[in-house]
């Protein structure tokens, strides 16, 4: 006997909204990261119960690359971020940086 | 209801709650650390899903590294800044209905599944041990998967590459910036002119020293 | 061998970094030689291939077949375009070459198993390597504010947006329960489509796709990361990453979900229309060159969004069939864009800022082949006849035509006739107004036989319309 | 014949490279190599003209071919043709020929301007996009023509950018015609979607098969866009201001040849037109209306060139007016006609300018050299401008025997010959009216005293290069009507044409008596005399003033002041009404129309403002904006049932 299907998806589906939600409510861009990985797991835990739903192993190698892009993403991100706040402007606040818009 | 549903509806409830104060909480390290709990809470569901071998490799990626990577991100920057301001957007009266909605709607999604439609194999209690089994994921990405593979590895030479290029370089900027700084303040103010044309005799004049 | 394009493109960008930090300082220009002679020889393995038998490489990863040449000679075009005019700029503004142009080749090697994949998983792993790279590619001028921004824009967003395609990948994968993109089309042929659940799919898949290929409302990051990244990555950002978008897009939908057309036919019509109107007319209020260019590059995504818009799987090639109108205009579109992109850079090149219209004041007196390139640019990207811009629009039109979309044919006649404003301004800049401006305009072989070939190639691709239009219809026989 | 029709407008294109890419070494060659291509093509035009006439009564196109397929990919099919026929021939030769005259003209005009070589380059370019539209045998061409001669147009009204006029002036003529090229393009869309084919022969083939309602429509479009190219209301604004390009281009581009590309198109696409009736009457009475819109406005102009402006929009609207009202032969003679008269008005007109701004400048007087208030008296200086600008005024009058006269004619008696009585008689006032102003400008301009200071401005005759081509073109406004006009309705032209129109037009239309044509005739001339008469009262003797009059010869104050009282009845009733009429529709265009186009172009960049707004900068925004994306869409498809096809 294992986990229902519709348990696993719908787990997947709230914690992809609210990683949705921190994305559109924060304005600290180290907590807007974080939201994007909250989705990216909820697209992992998505990938695994099809996986087993189905028996077949795919889901389970998509989230190994999920996870290994993700890591690629987090080096790269927060090197971004560092770099910025470092050079530009001493704050984590999304809203500030905007030179570009228009 | 079974054992193993108990476990994942605990683990689901701990999950969900923990995902919330990753996006509520005003402190980031806190954040960081309940993103840790959630990752873990989702570990223990993939062992109930037969996943084994990808709840740990969650474990050590996220738990190991990226959140680690997140802890090193904010010792290097002051957060504290941060959290003195406001925290949510002032977008709060649109977004939070959107959020709502967004629920529903994969909701009514999610509810509306027809699962005698889809394409299903029962497994047997054996198949399913076998289906997360290290040696399955391996035989796979070895020989099917071996392409992405590789190109996962590209992934992240080119991450190394991004973080040593962006972030490998310090304070030797920092003269360099001034120069191209006070070169770009005056386009911003071109800019703001908009469209204004502009005299000769004003031309790179840089706007003196009025940068941190 | 299948994939020896992509493979040279692999040594190349190890060598690439391998070299940057080996090689003293002096000597690093050379590299960009060597950036050269690597995708030229990727090119020319590559049109080797064209016409072979399709097969299926790696498991049923990546395929090999006309549709991958097509798209691999529209990026390694733009690889050798942009190396081209990178080094003016990079020089002077003192970035470094062997970063760039490494990052570039994985972008490109990202685009390149991007428009080969048949996989879901190899699609998403080619499309995360080539963005990881675009997003690097964007903060290179690291100590420039507006690059950082830019760079970090472009990230979050573009992390925002992968989520949730991956998201709908999982869908996809949920329904169907494959990942190859033609089992996932045998299953959602087989079964029943009437599913909330492939609905949802849709909507998730095409946002994720959307952000890539930026279509409204998924555009906000363009202008922004277009604007400030250093020159010759926006060129790339804006031609490269979106044709590889397109492809994907063209994967999933065509390849995968070509079944379901109908449910999301209409959708992309709108999403076109949406796409080019709101860029046209924003465009015409901007007073940055580049920025300008952006939103022009979003609208030409609302056109290029047309042929899918249009697409009737399954048609022969003796009709005017969207997919092909879709594959000519990116064609098209890569030449006349990193052009006029290049220009920009050439411009930028010789002085600080050298963005708003006013730097182009004269320019026809200035430079007055670089002016005369720069009008077959925007001539072209209004859609002026006989030029390249031209052909790419009317195949299109007549598509949406010939699909029974006459509505949208008539959007896009309407939109563009709005672009001529904006396109024509700077025209009117360049030959119709004065400077005091005495600023030296930047010389660099480099630049110059870019330029050359860019505008060549919009002038030919109108005049002679036909081989390539006829390469477009070939590289989209196995849809 | 065939194999050698490229020539036409290769030889021009080549012109435009060579001028283009060498003008700068070349420096007044490049004159020498413009005139050279057009007179080859002129050279092979008739050549073509003579390959037609030989053919004598040929139903359908004599040659369709292409000479290069550009495109030949299964449906959309693309090539570069020749359609010849009698109508082709027509504009061939009409465009060659002024073409020709006008790049002579203009190496005298163009003389002393810097950019000389880049005109040179630019005009030949134009003859080429021209003859590519009028040789065109497919829509796409047509198009290309038609995009082409609009790009050259904008880049010759902004050949002195210098002036801020010059460059909106380009700007307003791109952006105007655009407009109508929307409808245009619209119009080529649902052809290609009804006919499955844009190649003319096909679809006139299959004009008949189609539904007339769907049929009206593609030509209510196709006529939108020929209201643009050809400015007719509302979408004429543009050329008047059109003037602020070099004269020479006004002669060639804004009279002769361009902007009768719509009237052309509408007479290429008779076949369609002539099954929506809609569509004709629609036709019949924008031309008709334009015609004496234009008419009246011109009456109180003062700029040279501007009443000339309004002069070809008027005249342009009689063409529509000819097409609409079924005489499609008449409507192109006098195409044919007005291509002459009005090159050679204008080209007068460049020459006084020309003349009068260089005194002008030699005195260091600063008046406007195109107003004519400040002229006068012109033809002791100038008597070559003066006598060919007089034939021209004649012409255009529809002054026995010139050429105006029958093409004029015709058309104002197949107005009333198929029973249009409205149309005629504002064929009739606008006669009268264009009469008036030409006669205006002429006594004006050359005659009276001089209103200038001459003692230190002194005009002089322009060079040879540019009285010779007026002298031709004068010739040719004297005998081109009768030569091929005479007598009416069974003159040359006519029957040279008719193969073109005839199986379209079907049943034979009616013959008119010939007492009841002498009437029409008499009414025409009559109408004109009056106009003369008129203006020759008001400018040339200044017979206004009773006072002076009466008190110079009291004896023949009582004879005189009634006809004095007549004319100021005339004057009160008529005359000053009118004007004030005028006035008003001056105000009227440069006010409502001309705000109409502009406000539409307002009301896009006020939206692009308010837009531009969205873009905030703030990445939570961004996201807010997509997922706002995500929501809409995924809402709408889960809800929609109908979506689900």
């Amino acid at each position: 006997m294992s986990v229902p299907l519709n348990y696993a998806l719908a787990l997947a589906a709230v914690l992809f909204v609210t990683g949705l939600a921190g994305v559109i409510l924060r304005r600290n861009i180290l907590i807007i990261f974080m939201s994007i990985e909250l989705m990216l797991n909820a697209t992992n835990l998505n990938l695994v119960a099809f996986s087993r739903y189905f028996g077949n192993v795919n889901g389970q190698i998509f989230v190994f690359f999920v996870l290994v892009v993700a890591a690629a993403e987090a080096a790269v991100g927060l090197a971004i971020i560092v770099s910025l706040v470092r050079h530009y402007k001493d704050s984590l606040n999304g809203d500030e940086f905007n030179l570009l818009k228009g | 209801m079974n054992a193993p549903t108990a476990v994942f509806i605990v683990l689901a409830a701990v999950a969900v709650v923990s995902s919330l104060n990753v996006i509520l909480r005003r402190n980031p390290v806190h954040s960081a650390i309940f993103l840790a709990l959630t990752i873990l809470c989702l570990a223990g569901e993939f062992v109930l899903l037969n996943a084994e071998f990808i709840a740990a490799t969650e474990v050590i990626v996220y738990a190991g590294a990226i959140i680690v990577l997140f802890l090193f991100t904010m010792m290097l920057l002051d957060i504290r800044g941060g959290m003195r301001t406001r925290q949510f957007q002032n977008q709060f009266g649109l977004a939070a209905p959107i959020a709502v909605l967004l629920v529903a709607l994969l909701g009514a999604a999610v509810g509306a599944i027809n699962i005698s439609g889809l394409p299903a194999a029962a497994l047997s209690t054996l198949q399913a041990a076998q289906l997360g089994s290290v040696q399955n994921l391996g035989q796979e990405l070895y020989s099917n998967f071996l392409l992405p593979f590789e190109l996962a590895s590209l992934v992240l030479t080119v991450g190394l590459i991004g973080a040593i290029g962006l972030a490998g370089h310090g304070a030797e900027d920092r003269e360099e910036q001034v120069r191209i700084e006070e070169a770009l303040e005056f386009d911003t103010k071109v800019r703001a002119k908009e469209g204004g044309h502009l005299e000769p005799e004003e031309e790179l004049v840089p706007a003196g020293g009025h940068h941190a | 061998m299948a994939v020896l394009p992509e493979v040279v493109v692999t040594v190349l960008a190890m060598l690439l970094l391998l070299l940057d930090a080996v090689l003293p300082e002096h000597r690093k220009s050379g590299l960009t030689w060597l950036a050269l002679l690597g995708f030229v020889v990727a090119g020319a393995f590559n049109l080797y291939q064209w016409g072979s038998p399709a097969q299926s490489a790696y498991g049923g990863m990546v395929g090999a077949d006309n549709f991958t040449v097509f798209f691999n000679t529209l990026f390694l075009a733009t690889a050798i375009l942009v190396v081209l005019m990178a080094p003016a700029y990079l020089r002077e503004r003192a970035l470094p070459f062997g970063e760039f142009y490494s990052l570039l080749s994985f972008a490109v090697l990202g685009m390149m198993f991007t428009a080969a994949s048949t996989d879901l998983i190899s699609l998403f792993v080619s499309i995360e390597l080539m963005v990881i790279a675009v997003y690097i590619l964007a903060g290179l001028a690291r100590r420039e504010k507006r690059s950082n921004e830019a760079s970090l824009k472009y990230f979050l967003l573009g992390a925002f947006a992968s989520a949730i395609l991956v998201y709908g990948m999982s869908w996809l994968y949920g329904i169907t329960g494959q990942t190859n993109l033609a089992k996932i089309a045998g299953v959602l042929k087989a079964t029943s489509l009437d599913n909330p659940l492939l609905l949802m799919t849709i909507a998730l898949l095409a946002v994720g796709v959307g952000f890539k290929v930026a279509l409204v409302p998924f555009h906000a990051w363009t202008p922004d990361a277009y604007e400030g990244a250093p020159t010759p990555a926006t060129a790339f950002m804006s031609v490269g990453p979106k044709a590889a978008a397109f492809a994907a897009l063209l994967r999933i939908f065509i390849s995968a979900m070509g079944p379901a057309q109908p449910d999301y036919s209409l959708l992309f019509a709108i999403l076109a229309v949406l796409t080019m109107t709101l860029a046209n007319v924003v465009a015409i209020q901007q007073n940055n060159i580049k920025r300008m260019l952006a939103y022009s590059s979003i609208a030409h995504s609302g056109y290029i969004l047309v042929g899918l818009a249009a697409a009737q799987p399954g048609a022969g090639s003796d009709q005017v069939a969207g997919i092909p109108a879709l594959m000519f205009y990116l064609f098209v579109y890569t030449f006349m864009t990193l052009g006029a992109f290049a220009i920009v850079a050439y411009v930028q090149a010789g002085q600080v800022t050298g963005e708003s219209f006013d730097d182009y004041r004269a320019l026809g007196r200035r430079a007055p082949m670089t002016a005369i390139a720069m009008t077959l640019f925007m001539l072209s990207l209004t859609g002026v006849p006989p030029l390249a811009g031209f052909f790419g629009k009317a195949y299109l039109i007549l598509a949406a035509v010939h699909s029974g979309m006459a509505w949208l044919a008539v959007a896009m006649a309407v939109n563009s006739a709005i672009s001529a404003y904006y396109y024509l301004r700077v025209v009117v800049v360049m030959y119709m107004s004065d400077t005091t401006e005495r600023v030296p305009l930047y010389r660099s072989p480099f630049i110059h036989s870019m330029l050359a070939v860019a505008s060549l190639a919009t002038f030919f691709v109108g005049v002679f319309a036909d081989p390539f239009l006829r390469f477009a219809q070939g590289a989209t026989l196995g849809f | 014949m065939q194999s050698l029709i490229w020539i036409i407008p290769v030889a021009p294109m080549a012109a435009a490279i060579i001028n283009g890419v060498l003008g700068k070494k070349l420096g007044k060659a490049t004159g020498a190599v413009g005139i050279l291509a057009v007179a080859i093509s002129f050279v092979m035009a008739l050549y073509v003209l003579a390959g037609v006439m030989a053919a004598g009564n040929h139903e359908g196109p004599l040659a369709d071919g292409p000479f290069y397929q550009w495109i030949v990919s299964g449906a959309f099919n693309v090539q570069l043709g020749y359609y010849i026929d009698p109508l082709a021939a027509v504009m061939l030769i009409v465009v060659t020929s002024v073409s020709l005259l006008v790049h002579i003209y203009s190496v005298g005009y163009m003389a002393n301007d810097g950019s000389f070589w880049r005109f040179f380059c630019y005009l030949p370019l134009f003859t080429f996009a021209m003859l590519m539209l009028v040789l065109a045998n497919n829509f796409l061409q047509l198009f290309l023509g038609w995009e082409g001669v609009g790009l050259c147009s904008y880049l010759l009204i902004g050949f002195w950018y210098n002036r801020k006029s010059a460059s909106d002036a380009a700007m307003k003529a791109f952006i105007v015609n655009r407009v109508g090229d929307f409808g245009f393009t619209i119009g080529i869309i649902l052809i290609w979607l009804t006919f499955g084919s844009l190649s003319f022969t096909t679809v006139f083939d299959k004009a008949s098969t189609v539904e007339v309602g769907f049929l009206t429509m593609i030509t209510l479009l196709l006529f939108v866009g020929a209201c643009g190219k050809s400015a007719q209301i509302p979408l004429y604004t543009w050329l008047p201001d059109a003037m602020e390009g070099p004269t020479p281009v006004s002669a060639l581009i804004h009279a002769a040849t361009m902007v009768t590309a719509g009237v052309y198109m509408v007479a290429r696409m008779y076949p369609l037109f002539i099954h929506t009736p809609v569509t004709l009457s629609v036709v019949a009475w924008v031309g008709g209306i334009t015609a004496i819109f234009a008419a009246s406005i011109g009456l109180v102009q003062n700029d040279i060139k501007r009443i000339l402006a309004y002069s070809t929009v008027s005249q342009l609207g009689y063409m529509f007016l000819a097409l609409g009202v079924v005489v499609p032969v008449s409507g192109i003679f006098h195409l044919f006609t007005h291509a002459f008269f009005k090159g050679l008005l204008f080209l007068g007109a460049g020459s006084v300018i020309h003349s009068v701004e260089h005194a002008f400048e030699h005195a260091g007087v600063h008046d406007d050299p195109q107003n004519i208030q400040n002229m006068g008296g012109l033809r002791r200086y100038m008597p070559w401008t003066a006598g060919t600008f007089l034939i021209a005024c004649l012409a255009i009058s529809g002054i026995f025997p010139f050429a105006g006269f029958w093409s004029k004619d015709e058309i104002l008696t197949g107005a009333f010959v198929n029973g249009q009585y409205a149309l005629y008689a504002i064929g009739l006032v606008t006669a009268m009216m264009t009469a008036f102003y030409m006669f205006r400008e002429y006594f004006l301009v050359f005659e009276g005293t001089p209103r200038f200071d001459t003692h230190h401005v002194h005009p002089h005759e322009s060079p040879w290069w540019m009285v010779g081509p007026l002298a031709v073109l004068a010739l040719l406004s004297l005998v081109a009507g009768f030569a091929v006009g005479a007598p009416p309705e069974h003159g040359l032209f006519r029957n040279f044409l008719d193969p073109v129109f005839a199986p379209v037009l079907g049943a034979e239309h009616p013959e008119t008596a010939f007492v009841e044509t002498l009437i029409l005739i008499g009414a025409s001339l009559l109408i004109a005399v009056i106009g003369i008469y008129i203006a020759m009262m008001m400018y040339l003797r200044r017979a206004w003033s009773p006072q002076a009059v009466s008190a110079r010869f009291p004896r023949l104050y009582d004879l005189l002041y009634h006809k004095w009282y007549l004319d100021e009845i005339y004057d009160a009733a008529i005359v000053q009404p009118t004007l004030a009429f005028a006035r008003f529709l001056w105000g009227f265009d440069s006010g409502v129309i001309d705000g109409m186009v502009n406000g539409v172009g307002a009301l896009i960049r006020w939206l692009g403002q308010g837009l531009r707004r969205l873009q905030t900068g703030s990445v939570g925004n961004y996201a807010l904006g997509m997922s706002l994306g995500l929501l809409v869409i995924l809402g709408s498809l889960l809800l929609s049932g109908t979506f689900h096809g």
